[in-house]
This record gives structure tokens, C-alpha cells and sequence, in this order.
């Protein structure tokens, strides 16, 4: 019964103010580290995203990308590491090359270019991630909630 | 009488009589010895759709009509594998799903209604289109692939449709071109997603009408029977009639002055436009009417002709880059030097068959559009 | 700490000490005996039952006399063996324990135990203990309630701690507003003590950290300091970020009195503000005395009982002719840890590390014959039964997060039959109880929502495996720091997350399968990379264990950075002759040397390393990269370029190596020479850290000019003479009479001069004056920055990562200083940061001590979470191997003109990029799979909390 | 769960104090196969760095 309560309170406080829903990709090695380390230096930053750990950002597939927006998710971010310092060497690079044909797609289909990010955040740069994080989540709650969030989204 | 008996009734499933001339000539059966649509049929019969749903061989038959053409019991073989498939999603199953399902998330999302897409940017001054009017063309999804294989299998997709237009405007057409046209549903149809297809079709009938359309041209076969048929069968009569390219340029042959192309071709017939919308005749008629083209038919060819080997993004596997292979060395041994295909999704799939990462080609052949072949020739 | 507790090869003796010790290295016999506990090692669980019902209460050691204990007791709730003690001097024997207790574990005249045991050698690490700062009256420790030590300080900001971690006036409970911490409290010249105590100033800054976060509405916090010590790697960033705290102020000023307001027990502190120039009285709520540490008093006994040499400071002697602080004075016996000095706690692990290296090499030939342990596989088949153990983390999670309604949540999610929360999930008693919930509640899947994976995976993944659930059948959710920690002021928010984040784990935990280790044979060969000191020792070890190591140099000749230093302090050993000696050692062992050397690529994995190099290949297991750090090269500070007799500490070093004599700088024999300290150092644009060993060299050199009559003028911005001796040697500089000025950054000193340097002007801040001192040299103190070129090449090759500041990255700070990310690849000494030549010394030994943990077996486990490509799936369309550097896939033609990709077990990293390439999805990454992540996005995505 | 016994007989290490470098050098030993007596004046090892809250510059938690 309380997850029923709170899905509809939930869904009283979302008219008045949107609240993004973000799905962000972390590569185990560098953004998901700096992930860490911004907990490790208390770096306060907005919680309107959840991480999904992999272990390379060159895993992240176009589908995956795509799932995530047809399921309703307003912005994406994939995250990994600064060019050169990919524990896999080149993961990052082929991380590039899903990034754009991803990105063309979203563009055809319609979305803000602004939902799909692609970013490097090193393993020391928990302040970076955090601002990162703040950014983003900023400029999505810009953009509104995706035209695919509500017809999409089973209850 | 429960769902099962009432579609094996309705296919003729159970006039089987076992004589296997499905199995032999199913492409997937022959270099995949686990798939038999013969012993499909009979465990429709006798086990119902319990046990043919959880057999993920259920999603690699290519729904390509060979077996039904050849049943001696008129078994429609390939409608009786999409209603078993939309039961089998019922109770939770589906294919596997090619690049990680991203072009099944694609066309889910054109069903959305509140989507407001961008797939026009490809129309340059020199091709004249409209916004409303009788003759629509249906670009389909071609500008997705542009996105998804352009870089990937080094052509462009899109050209299909850029080609199409200029032959249009040749013919004096200037046909409209949805801002906002929906993916037709053929793969949601066909892999037993009905509640997709339904979606794409309503919101594209309602475009087709807030245009005022009366004809639809397609380069696309899937695209052609989904809006020739499959709407009709699910909404009653439609407003508008359907011609695949070739169809209009086969009849307005005359008025084109085609420069040469010295080289030899042979044709792929798409299942969809062969086996399902009969067109067999117009499209070698165009390639005919193409000078110094010369044409080699291949013995697998018109009603026989063998499928490109993956259908509906799904199950696509070794067995489906055998078919592909073996076809591309048949095209081959006629001696053509490209083999002509009227859908994009076969181009794109031989063309993936044939790449090899090392030095470009497997198989020492081009592959190209019938719509792109004709309108090089343009003079 | 749990580690050790648990495994096989090490017995823990607690609540036991060594009485005696006979024989020689290689085969000692030592006495140990086992002090009563009263309470049976193998009954007791640590349930608790004891300790509830005992009356009487005491005060608590472990606590620091902050908290209190009752008479049977276990030190701390994390405490490893879990075991309960009785403390026979407070115990009024009244026997309620006894009966209390459900096992009959508690005996009152357990008799204890003597052992004798065989060992080849000793360690010692008996640490340091906290000085009584009762011995200095005029800070009123014992007298005043609201004055406390460091360590008191630290058990009141420990969440399991007697006030969960909660800042509390000792006299009135209150929360307090102003606290004052009194720096070099019985140390740097204080009640007899002449060393520094190297961390306390760290520790302080730190504590002020944790104080704005434990008691946000903190007004006021005062560091009484003589000079700020920040100087280890990544301290001095640490430093500058607290000078950002608006409410922490820095006073330049050993408080003279510490007064109590007898009422309101509010302290008053009198000290001379060194910067503002004037006597103040700072009106304080609570003061913490950072007390320094002092030698353990057992050393005395120990040192008769071991025969070795102490200092009269207590601590050990250590590195008479090695220079490095492991070797004690006798054969056999080794230091690590604060038994040869102060060290903080990076390197305490590196010298723990490096004891053991230099231990192994008497029992090399002894090791254990492992038999791989057959534990019986859990049965995991049939549909997911799912635990969720949520942990409090102390109040890191706890403190935030609604560990309740997280419980309830987890409860409702399918396939989730048990949930449970837990204090310390990774504690000894944490682990066992997730053991015992897996077996009793038939668990097939275990989620754990708690902190990092990176840190905390091994763990709980060891503790699966020892129960047979096979390892890979567990997830964790990092609900600490990247959701309590970082949503600390929208607890309601992170709650909300956090639900998400375990319902996202479950979902993942659903599909996971079991995976299983694979392993394979390794070349158990050591490539060293770089002859300095470093490099000499971790080569020089790993021979004395029997492995076959090769040592390349790029110069002509070994010895590094050590072939530039005339002597090395602060054990006043001649640098040249401690090169010759190892060189030597070299010579007759069986180290291959080669040197004028390069690398020009490496390829292969941990175990099979193929090393190719300008004078040709060679086959390796593991590598050492001890290719050392660069000076600073000072372009155009302080005239540096501009005038001649403007030189660094190195030429000045070198001149004072080459000739005994008289010094001559720039042609002269000079009167008065200025040292400035910090050059490019402690500066966001050139060198943001502090490289530690500067300020010792500088005053080493200045003792030396002192020597030949020269007099010494030394700017510097804190003297950072760290630990026990380089503060005896500040000292004696001082008595020489050679001058300290403290500059700060926003008014360096001006070098000027025609042609010549001849002044230094400074706006000297005590004084309040503008002065100009005559000099006739001016010597620059510069850092320590990476050897650019090599690091950069290395790296490329290597992958190993680099830090902010340039230098090799170590896996972590604190527990893998010597370890990098990439399996097999090790680093020691200045490749790894700034560091004096001792700590290089000992960190060689650490890196071979983890290498010999890696080359001692033939083979290694492989992590299986590797990909995996089903053949029938697969279109051998190559792309997996364009996309694949560790070239694992590769094509085969399984039949004529049918090729399908294979991915070899051991290349692959596992990262999974072929799988994301692979169109058809034949390829499977396991623990990663496509329908594992999928599953992750819908349930986020679909289902509303 | 007993701490698993390690045979007293072989010749091992002795390791005396269980503080942070004690252990550290205890666990490198036993991880290279050589036997390791850790000998603790209290009852229970963790030393020093157990009574922190967290450790510097990380701020890791010290347990």
C-alpha cells in the first residue's frame, strides 16, 4: 500500500514542480570513482539522477541510450574517462563513435540535443562530477519533461 | 474453442499432412538443421502455443511465404508463426533483438504521439516536395538508417528516398512529405506487437488524411504492404491506393531518357514485394528499360526467390550471414557485377554480410537500389 | 583488519606479549605469553550477553577516557576476533557473567597460556601511544572538563564511538560553538620532547572537517600552530582546502595558559597571535590538545628482550647503513609502523609492506603448500530468492538516509524474501551474520546497500565464497557516497534514491549468474624500471627471495637521484657509500642489470609480459616502475637564470659533495647566503603540492655552510621538517644561529642586484618592517614534479593511470600506496610522488613484497567477468576485434569461408565495448549483460517508487 | 564461525603489534604463503587507526 501512497503524492508534487528524471552511465574505473570521491569530499549535488555502473563507457550501446529515453527518461548522460586515461586504452573512443550515431537519432527523432550528454570525469575530480551533475540536471529541468515521458510511461 | 486451435484453424494448420516441402525449401532450415517449420506446424498441433512460444527458434523464421507458396495443403504458414508470436509475447517472449534492440526503441518511439520529429533535414533545394496534396511519398525509415548505418556500412540510405524524389519530379510530381510520418509498424506487425502497430497506424492514418492524400509511392516493399494491406485488414477500407517506385516507373517508362550503364545485374525480389504484393514484373521492366544494363536472371528468382536472410531486426545470427553469403556467391556466379535490390532492408543486410573488417569485401560484388540504378541513368 | 582476522596463513595471538627470544635469524625461538582472557577464544560468539548484565562500569581505554566500559568487554564493536574479554583488576568476580553467559564461555581462572613458536624473523610494529598532556600544568588537561586530547577528540567524532559521534562538552553535554586546538602539545621542544609528531597537524585540520559536518552549527574553529606540516602527497591540497572553511582561523602562536571559567567551564586561551602581532585571549567552549605521539613504553623491555638498540627517544634505531627505516640493529629483526619513528598511515602500510619483504627473504624457501579449499557449492537453482542487507555505516548512511522505511521498501520488491540492516556490514560480525542469513534463509541472491563496490565488492564477495554462494551471485548499491554523502541536506531526496538505487540493484541481482575463476600459468620473472635507491631495493629484495629479477637504468650508472647527494640525513650516511654498498649487493646476486636502456613498448597482461626494449625483448610476469620524479627547474623565480649566483639546493648540493672545503658560489666564497623555501611548490600553477623533503635538505645544506662560517638566512613559508630526527636538526640549525623569516604567498621576497644578486627585500609580517638583507647566494628550495617525458611514455604504454599532480597513481592512498590499477604493474619511490630517501627505501621493499604475492604461485586467478561470444550467434562480422586493444577476440574459420570470433579468456578485461559493437548480440559480458543493464533502466523508468 | 588455527609448528613470522602496519605486513606474508603469529598487547587488533573516525586526505572511513 505505501509504495501506491506514495507514487500518487509523488505524482501531486511533480505537477508543480518538474522534476527530471535522469539516467546516467558511469564507467567503473574514472566517473564512477569521481563519483565517489565527490562523496569522499562531501561535494553536496542535486539527487535528480541514478547511475548505472559499467565497467567501460565503450559499453554503453545505442540501445541502451534508446531504451532509456523511450522509457520516458528526460536526459542521459554517459560518462567515462579523459581521452588517454581509458583503463581499456580506446574504450572512450568507441564510447565516441555510439555517442554520435546515437546523437543523430535523437536529433531525427525530434529531442533536444540538450537530453544526451557525453562527459569525462577523471577518478580525482569528485568537485567536477558534482558540478557536472548540477549542470545537467539543471539544463534538462530546463528543457521540461520529454514528450515521451508521460504516453510511454506504464504506471 | 481457446486462441490456439482457433489460428490453427484458421491457417489451415491442421490440414498438415508431414510431407516436409516446407522444411526444404525454408531458407532458415537449411543451414540452421534445429528450425523446421514442418515440426513447427505439428507441435502447433498437438501442444499447443505453450510450447512453440518459449522456443526462441519461434522468432527465426523470416515470415518470407516460400513454405506457404509451395504447401500442397495451402498452410499459410507464415501468418500461423505471427499469431503464435503474438501469444508467445503475451506470455513474455521475444527474439533477440539485433544492435541491442536499439531500432525496435526507434520505431517505439515514433508511436508516441506527443513526438515532434526532425526527419526532413534531407531534402536539398533541388527536390520539390509539398506539405499537402494527393500523391504522398513514404519515405519509412530510412532517415533512422541514414543515422544508424551510413558510417557503419559506408553507403547512404537515405539516397533511396533522395533518388525517389527527383524521379518523381521528373515524372512532374511534386509529392508530399510527412514532417511527421510514423514508422509503418511492418516489424511490430509481424513479431506479434500489436499494440505498437496499432498506435503507428492510427497516427499515420491521421496524417495521410490531414494531408488529403489519394496515392502513396513507396521505395519501400514493407512499407508498401503494411499500408496496402495490413491497415486496410485492421481499419476497413482506406482512402488512398499503394504503388511501390518501380510500379509508377514502369509505367511511365517512355517518358524517361536514360543514359548507359554498362554492367551486369541481377535482381533481388523482396519478399514483400513478390511472395506478399505479387509485383514481380514491374521492377525487371524498369532494369530492361536501362541501356547496355544487361540483366541475368538468377535461377532462385520471382516467386523462388531466396530472403535476405533477417527479417523484423530480430534473430539475426550465423545462420542469417549464411543465407546472405550464399545469395550475394549466387548473384556472383551469374556473373553480375551488381546485385539490384528494391528494399533498403536487404541492401542493408547483404551489405553488412559482405563487409569484412580487413579489406572491405567478402564477396567481389556491388549491391545497390533499383531507385537509385534507374535514377543514375537519368539523363 | 577484517582480513587479517580471517585468514588461514595467520594465527592472531591477542591479549598476548613475547617474553623471550633465542636463536639467530632464519631460526628464532620465541616465548610468548598468552595473558588470561577468562573468556574461551572458541565458545565465545560476541553476542553481548555478558557484557549487558556485568555492573560494574570503568573507563574505557580504548575510548581515550571518554567513554566507559563495562569489566567484560570488547574494545570497539568492529573489533577483530570478536571475541569478549574480562578485565580481572575491575571485575568483583560477582559471577552473574558466568551464568549469564549461553555458552559457558567465561571461565575466571582461565590459568592463560605459554607458547613457543619457531620463526625465521621478527616484525615489530608496537605503534605509538598519545602523550599525557597532564605534564604541562599551565593547559589544565585533568583539571579542566572541557580540555581534551586528540585522540578524546576522535572517539567523540567516531559514530561508534560513546556519543555516536556527536560533539559534546564533556562538562555540560552541550553542543559546543568554539573550539580551539592547541597544536605540538608535549612535542617540538615541550616537556623534554625535542622530535615532531609529524600528523597531529593534519589530524587537526581534518577534525575540523569533520566538526562542521558532525555539528554544522560550529561558529568557531582555532588552530594554535607553529608551522602547518601538510606535507605528504595530496596534504597540502588538503590544507588549502580548509583554508577556505569560513569558520577556521589559523594563529600563528603556542598558547602560553589555558584558564576555566569555574561557572560556565567556558576556557579562556592566552597566545601571542605571531601574524597580528599582539597578545590575545580567545574565550573558547572546548579545547583539544593535539598531543604528539611518544615511543611505546614496552620498547624498553622489548629492545632487552629482542636485543636490538633504541634512541633516547624511545623509538627504535633503524637503518645504520641501509638508510632505511625497516632494518633494526640486529640481522632478522625488522621495523615497521611508528617502531623506528612517527609515520602516518600511508607510510605505516608501506614500511608494513616493506618489513614484510625484507622478512620473507629468511623463510623463502618455507612457504606453505596451498591445497585449494573444496567448500561445497550452495544450491542456487530455482527462482531468485533475494537478501537485502541495508548498512548504517556508523550515521554515514544512517545519519541521512531512513535506513527503516528503506527496509520496508526493500521488503515489497519481488523476489526479496529477507532484509535486514546492520551497524558495520563490512565488520567481522557484520559479514558473519550476512553468512548465517545466506545459509538460514536459503539466499540465492545477495544485494547489499551500502558504499562503494570499488572498496567494499572484494569483501563481501569473499565472504559468498566462504560459505559456498558462489561470489558473482551478489550486487552492491552504493547508497553512501554517491547518495548520503553527497544529499546530506535533502535526506528526504536521497531516501527517495536510494529506494531507486536498491530496486534498480535488485532488478540487476535477478539476472545475475553464477561465474567461476579461471587460472593461468605465469612467467615468475621481475622487471624493475629504474636503478635509483628505490628501484635497487625492491630489486635487491626480490632476489633475496629466490625470484629472477632484471633491473634497467637509462642512465649509464645505477643510483639515481643519489649520485647528486653528498649525505643523507637524518641518518648522516654518505649517499655515495650507500649507492657502492647496494651496488655491490647487486653485483654478487643474481639481479640482471642492464643499463643506457629503453622501453619502447609493452604488451601482454599480468603473468605474461612481453617487454620490448632498445637492446632487445624479454618475457616478464610483474613490473616495477621506479623511474623516479624531476626538480623543479625554477625559469626566472627569485632571478634564478638572471644572476649567476642564484642556485638551487641541487647545485649547492653538488658543490658541498665535490669539495670538503671551502664552498664557492659563483666564483666567491660567500659571507651570507639566503635560502627561499616553496619554490613553484605550494602554487595552484606551477606545483600545488608540497614535496616534503625540501625544508630538511635546506637546513642539512645550512648546517653545512654553518660548518665553514658562512651565515644562513632561510625564508619559508612553514618548516616542514617532519618526524622524529629532521626536527632535531631544525633545532640544532636554530642553536647554530641561522635565521627563520616566515613569508606568505601574496608577499614573496624580492631577490635584487646589478649583475649579481646582492639583497633579498621582504615585508616581514611579525615585524611589520620592510627589510633588506645583504647576501652574497641566494639558494632555491625546489619541489618535486613527475619526470614528465617518462612518466607520459610509460603511462601511453602501460595505461597506468597518472594523479592530479602528474605522478603514477597508486591504487589507493592509504591501503595500496605501492599497487596501480593495472594487475601486475607496481610503483615505488619519487615515481609515485615527492618523498624523502627513506620512505623511497622502504617503499622499494613494500612494492617487492607485493610483487612476491604475485610470483610466488605459478598461476593466477583470473576475474571471470570476462566476454564470451556463442558461435551460432555470431555473423564473424570482425567488428568486436577492430574495437577490441587487448586483441582477446579474434577470428576464426571454423569451416571453409565461415569465420566466428573467439575471445581468449585471459587478454580479456572485460569491459564489455565488444558486446555494445557486436550487432547480432552473440557476444555476452558477463555480470554486464545487455538484459542485466536493461533491466536496471526499465525498472528505474517504469516502475514510480 | 572460530578463527581458523594455524599450525603452530611451521616456522613462521612473528609479527608483534596488530596496528595498521602490523596487520599490513601480516597480510602481505600470508598472501606470499609464508605463516604469520600476530601478537597483540590488547584484545583485539585495529590499533590506532581503529579509534579514528575517518583518515586524512581522503577522509576514507578508518575502520
Amino acid at each position: 500500500m505505501s509504495t501506491k501512497l506514495s507514487s500518487i503524492t509523488k505524482k501531486k508534487t511533480s505537477e508543480k514542480k518538474f522534476t527530471p528524471r535522469i539516467v546516467v552511465f558511469a564507467c567503473n574505473w574514472c566517473s564512477y570513482a569521481g563519483a565517489d570521491n565527490a562523496g569522499v569530499s562531501r561535494i553536496q549535488y542535486s539527487p535528480n539522477f541514478r547511475i548505472i555502473r559499467t565497467m567501460c563507457s565503450g559499453r554503453v550501446t545505442p540501445g541502451m541510450v534508446l531504451k532509456a529515453f523511450k522509457l520516458g527518461a528526460d536526459g542521459v548522460l554517459v560518462s567515462g574517462c579523459h581521452l588517454g586515461d581509458c583503463h581499456y586504452i580506446f574504450g572512450n573512443h568507441r564510447a565516441i563513435e555510439n555517442f554520435e550515431r546515437t546523437q543523430a537519432i535523437i536529433k531525427t527523432l525530434g529531442l533536444e540535443e540538450g537530453r544526451l550528454r557525453l562527459e569525462w570525469v577523471s577518478a580525482a575530480e569528485g568537485p567536477r562530477f558534482g558540478q557536472l551533475i548540477d549542470e545537467f540536471v539543471g539544463e534538462v529541468t530546463k528543457l521540461g519533461p520529454s514528450p515521451l515521458n508521460n504516453s510511454n510511461r506504464r504506471k | 474453442m481457446d486462441t490456439t486451435t482457433a489460428y490453427l484453424k484458421k491457417n489451415r494448420v491442421f490440414n498438415c499432412l508431414e510431407c516436409g516441402k516446407c522444411t526444404a525449401v525454408c531458407p532458415i532450415s537449411r543451414f540452421n538443421g534445429t528450425y523446421s517449420p514442418r515440426r513447427f506446424a505439428s507441435r502447433g498441433i498437438f501442444y499447443g502455443s505453450g510450447d512453440i512460444g518459449k522456443d526462441n527458434l519461434l522468432w527465426s523464421c523470416l515470415t518470407c511465404k516460400q513454405c506457404s507458396l509451395v504447401c500442397p495443403a495451402n498452410v499459410n504458414y507464415s501468418e500461423f508463426m505471427r499469431d503464435a508470436r503474438v501469444e508467445a509475447r503475451a506470455m513474455g517472449f521475444s527474439g533477440n533483438p539485433s544492435h541491442s534492440g536499439a531500432l525496435h526503441y526507434i520505431m517505439e518511439m515514433t508511436a508516441s504521439p506527443d513526438l515532434k520529429q526532425q526527419r526532413t533535414g534531407w531534402i536539398t533545394e533541388d527536390l520539390k516536395t509539398c506539405k499537402e496534396g494527393e500523391i504522398l511519398f513514404f519515405v519509412g525509415c530510412l532517415p533512422y538508417y541514414q543515422d544508424f548505418f551510413s558510417k557503419d556500412l559506408d553507403f547512404s540510405p537515405i539516397d533511396i528516398a533522395k533518388d525517389s524524389i527527383k524521379i518523381l519530379n521528373h515524372l512532374g510530381i511534386v509529392p508530399v512529405v510527412l514532417e511527421d510520418e510514423r514508422c509503418c509498424g511492418h516489424d511490430f506487425y509481424w513479431s506479434g506487437d500489436l499494440e505498437n502497430f496499432m498506435k503507428l497506424a492510427e497516427l499515420n492514418l491521421k496524417e495521410f488524411e490531414k494531408a488529403g492524400v489519394k496515392t502513396i509511392v513507396t521505395a519501400c516493399p514493407e512499407g508498401a504492404l503494411t499500408l496496402k494491406k495490413l491497415y486496410p485488414e485492421q481499419f476497413g477500407a482506406v482512402s488512398y491506393s499503394v504503388l511501390h517506385l518501380s510500379e509508377l516507373i514502369a509505367e511511365n517508362l517512355d517518358k524517361f531518357k536514360l543514359n548507359e550503364i554498362k554492367s551486369r545485374i541481377t535482381f533481388q525480389d523482396p519478399c514483400r514485394l513478390g511472395r506478399y504484393l505479387d509485383i514481380y514484373e514491374a521492377p525487371r521492366k524498369v532494369m530492361s528499360a536501362i541501356p547496355g544494363a544487361q540483366f541475368r536472371e538468377m535461377q532462385r528468382s520471382g516467386k523462388k526467390a531466396v530472403c535476405c536472410g533477417t527479417s523484423a531486426w530480430t534473430n539475426c545470427d550465423s545462420y542469417s550471414k549464411q543465407i546472405q553469403s550464399w545469395r550475394l556467391k549466387e548473384a556472383k556466379g551469374v556473373g553480375a557485377d551488381i546485385l539490384v535490390t528494391a528494399c533498403p532492408k536487404c541492401q542493408i543486410h547483404f551489405r553488412c554480410a559482405n563487409k569484412n573488417e580487413e579489406n572491405g569485401k567478402n564477396i567481389d560484388i556491388e549491391i545497390q537500389d533499383l531507385v537509385s540504378l534507374f535514377a543514375s541513368a537519368l539523363a | 583488519m577484517m582480513d587479517a582476522g580471517r585468514h588461514p596463513n595467520i594465527r592472531l595471538l591477542t591479549n598476548s606479549e613475547l617474553v623471550g627470544l633465542e636463536g639467530e635469524a632464519g631460526d628464532f625461538k620465541a616465548q610468548v605469553r598468552r595473558h588470561p582472557r577468562y573468556v574461551s577464544e572458541e565458545l565465545c560468539t560476541g553476542c553481548g550477553v555478558c557484557g549487558r548484565n556485568c555492573p560494574v562500569e570503568v573507563l574505557s581505554e580504548f575510548d581515550a577516557g571518554v567513554g566507559k566500559r563495562k569489566a567484560v568487554y570488547v574494545p570497539f564493536p568492529q573489533a577483530v576476533p570478536n571475541i569478549y574479554i574480562l578485565d580481572k583488576e575491575n571485575c568483583t568476580e560477582c559471577g552473574i557473567c558466568v551464568e549469564k553467559c549461553p555458552r559457558d564461555a567465561i571461565d575466571l581462572d582461565d590459568p592463560g597460556k605459554d607458547l613457543e613458536l619457531k620463526v625465521g624473523s621478527v616484525i615489530v610494529a608496537t605503534g605509538f601511544e598519545v602523550f599525557d598532556p597532564t605534564v604541562v600544568k599551565a593547559y589544565g588537561f585533568g583539571l579542566y572538563d572541557n580540555v581534551v586530547t586528540s585522540m578524546q577528540m576522535e572517539r567523540l567524532l567516531n559514530a561508534s564511538g560513546p556519543t555516536q559521534g556527536h560533539i559534546l562538552r564533556p562538562s555540560d553535554g552541550k553542543v559546543p560553538r568554539k573550539i580551539g586546538f592547541v597544536q605540538c602539545v608535549g612535542t617540538r621542544g615541550e616537556a623534554g620532547l625535542q622530535y615532531c609528531s609529524r600528523f597531529c597537524c593534519m589530524n587537526s585540520i581534518k577534525d575540523c572537517m569533520l566538526v562542521k559536518q558532525h555539528a554544522p552549527e560550529i561558529e568557531e574553529l582555532k588552530i594554535f600552530y607553529i608551522d602547518i606540516r601538510a606535507a605528504g602527497k595530496g596534504f597540502e591540497e588538503f590544507y588549502q582546502r580548509s583554508l577556505e572553511m569560513p569558520e577556521l582561523t589559523y594563529i600563528r602562536g603556542r598558547p602560553s595558559k589555558i584558564l576555566e571559567d569555574p561557572q560556565t567551564k567556558d576556557l579562556v586561551v592566552q597566545v601571542e597571535d605571531g601574524e597580528a602581532g599582539k597578545i590575545n585571549d580567545f574565550q573558547l567552549d572546548m579545547v583539544v590538545l593535539s598531543s604528539g605521539a611518544v615511543a611505546n613504553k614496552t620498547n624498553q623491555k622489548l629492545a632487552e628482550i629482542l636485543g636490538i638498540e633504541r634512541e633516547e627517544t624511545g623509538f627504535f634505531t633503524s637503518g645504520e647503513e641501509t638508510g632505511s627505516p625497516l632494518e633494526s640493529t640486529k640481522e632478522g629483526i625488522y621495523l615497521c609502523g611508528c617502531a623506528s619513528g612517527i609515520n602516518d598511515i600511508s607510510d605505516s602500510v608501506a614500511q608494513g609492506s616493506g618489513a614484510a619483504a625484507a622478512a620473507e627473504k629468511h623463510l623463502a624457501k618455507l612457504r606453505i603448500e596451498e591445497k585449494k579449499e573444496e567448500i561445497p557449492e550452495l544450491d542456487v537453482s530455482g527462482p531468485p530468492r533475494i537478501g537485502v542487507f541495508v548498512c548504517h555505516c556508523g550515521i554515514n548512511i544512517a545519519g541521512v538516509l531512513d535506513i527503516d522505511a528503506l527496509k520496508k521498501y526493500a521488503e515489497t520488491l519481488p523476489d526479496v524474501v529477507f532484509v535486514r540492516d546492520s551497524l558495520f556490514l563490512c565488520s567481522d560480525d557484520g559479514q558473519r551474520r550476512l553468512q548465517d542469513m545466506i545459509k538460514k534463509k536459503k539466499l540465492n541472491r545477495v544485494v547489499a546497500a551500502a558504499c562503494t563496490p570499488r572498496t567494499h565488492e572484494p569483501i563481501f564477495r569473499e565472504s559468498c565464497a566462504r560459505i559456498g554462494l558462489n561470489p558473482y551471485l551478489f550486487e552492491m548499491v552504493n547508497v553512501r557516497d554517491q547518495c548520503s554523502w553527497v544529499h546530506t541536506e535533502e535526506p528526504q531526496e536521497a531516501t527517495e534514491k536510494a529506494k531507486d538505487l536498491i530496486r534498480m540493484g535488485v532488478a540487476k541481482a535477478r539476472l545475475l549468474e553464477p561465474l567461476y575463476k579461471q587460472s593461468i600459468k605465469i612467467d615468475r620473472k621481475v622487471l624493475v624500471i629504474g636503478g635509483g635507491i628505490s628501484g635497487m631495493r625492491a630489486a635487491l629484495d626480490l632476489d633475496a627471495q629466490g625470484f629472477q629479477v632484471t633491473l634497467i637504468e637509462k642512465e649509464g650508472k645505477l643510483g639515481g637521484s643519489l649520485n647528486d647527494i653528498h649525505r643523507i640525513y637524518p641518518q648522516d650516511l654518505s649517499a655515495s657509500e650507500l649507492v657502492e654498498t647496494m651496488m655491490q649487493k647487486i653485483k654478487n646476486s643474481k639481479i640482471e642489470v642492464l643499463t643506457e636502456i629503453e622501453i619502447t613498448d609493452i604488451k601482454g597482461f599480468i603473468g605474461n609480459f612481453e617487454v620490448f626494449t632498445s637492446k632487445g625483448g624479454l618475457k616478464v610476469g610483474t613490473i616495477v616502475l621506479a623511474i623516479g620524479g624531476e626538480l623543479y627547474e625554477p625559469e626566472g623565480d627569485f632571478g634564478y637564470g638572471k644572476f649567476k649566483n642564484v642556485i638551487t639546493n641541487l647545485d649547492l648540493e653538488r658543490m658541498i659533495r665535490d669539495n670538503q672545503g671551502d664552498i664557492i658560489i659563483d666564483g666567491e666564497k660567500p659571507t651570507t647566503v639566503a635560502f627561499i623555501q616553496c619554490v613553484g611548490s605550494r602554487d595552484l600553477e606551477k606545483n600545488p603540492a608540497c614535496s616534503r623533503f625540501c625544508c630538511p635538505t635546506t637546513i642539512k645544506q645550512a648546517l653545512e655552510l654553518k660548518k665553514r662560517g658562512t651565515n644562513v638566512v632561510v625564508f619559508h613559508r612553514d618548516m616542514r621538517t617532519v618526524g622524529t630526527r629532521a626536527e632535531e636538526h631544525y633545532r640544532k640549525a636554530r642553536e647554530m644561529g641561522v635565521r627563520f623569516l616566515k613569508y606568505s604567498p601574496e608577499m614573496k621576497p624580492q631577490v635584487v642586484g646589478e649583475g649579481k644578486a646582492s639583497g633579498v627585500e621582504l615585508l616581514e609580517p611579525a615585524l611589520n618592517r620592510n627589510l633588506t638583507l645583504p647576501v652574497d647566494a641566494v639558494v632555491l628550495a625546489c619541489g618535486m614534479i613527475p619526470n614528465e617525458v617518462e612518466t607520459g611514455r610509460l603511462q601511453g604504454i602501460l595505461k597506468v593511470p597518472r594523479g592530479a599532480d602528474g605522478f603514477f597513481m597508486e591504487r589507493h592512498a592509504k591501503l595500496g600506496p605501492v599497487e596501480t590499477t593495472v594487475e601486475g604493474v607496481f610503483v615505488c619511490g619519487t615515481a609515485q610522488g615527492p618523498k624523502d630517501i627513506s620512505d623511497s627505501i622502504a617503499q622499494g621493499s613494500a612494492a617487492a613484497a607485493k610483487v612476491a604475492t604475485f610470483i610466488c604461485r605459478d598461476t593466477i586467478e583470473l576475474e571471470p567477468t570476462t566476454s564470451i561470444v556463442d558461435a551460432d550467434m555470431c555473423r564473424g562480422c570482425g567488428k568486436c576485434v577492430r574495437v577490441c586493444e587487448f586483441l582477446a577476440p579474434k577470428l576464426v574459420e571454423k569451416s571453409p569461408g565461415i569465420f566466428v570470433a573467439e575471445i581468449n579468456q585471459a587478454l580479456c578485461k572485460g569491459c564489455g565495448t565488444c558486446a555494445s559493437w557486436c550487432p547480432t548480440g552473440a557476444i555476452t559480458a558477463k555480470h554486464f549483460t545487455d538484459r542485466q543493464v536493461e533491466s536496471m533502466i526499465e525498472t528505474f523508468l517504469t516502475e514510480a517508487v | 564461525m572460530a578463527v581458523p588455527e594455524a599450525t603452530t609448528d611451521r616456522r613462521g613470522v612473528l609479527v608483534l603489534g596488530g596496528g595498521i602496519a602490523g596487520i599490513q605486513a601480516a597480510l602481505d606474508l600470508a598472501a606470499s604463503r609464508i605463516p604469520v603469529y600476530l601478537v597483540e598487547k590488547s584484545a583485539s587488533i585495529g590499533g590506532r587507526m581503529a579509534q579514528l573516525d575517518k583518515t586524512f586526505p581522503t577522509m576514507d572511513c578508518s575502520i
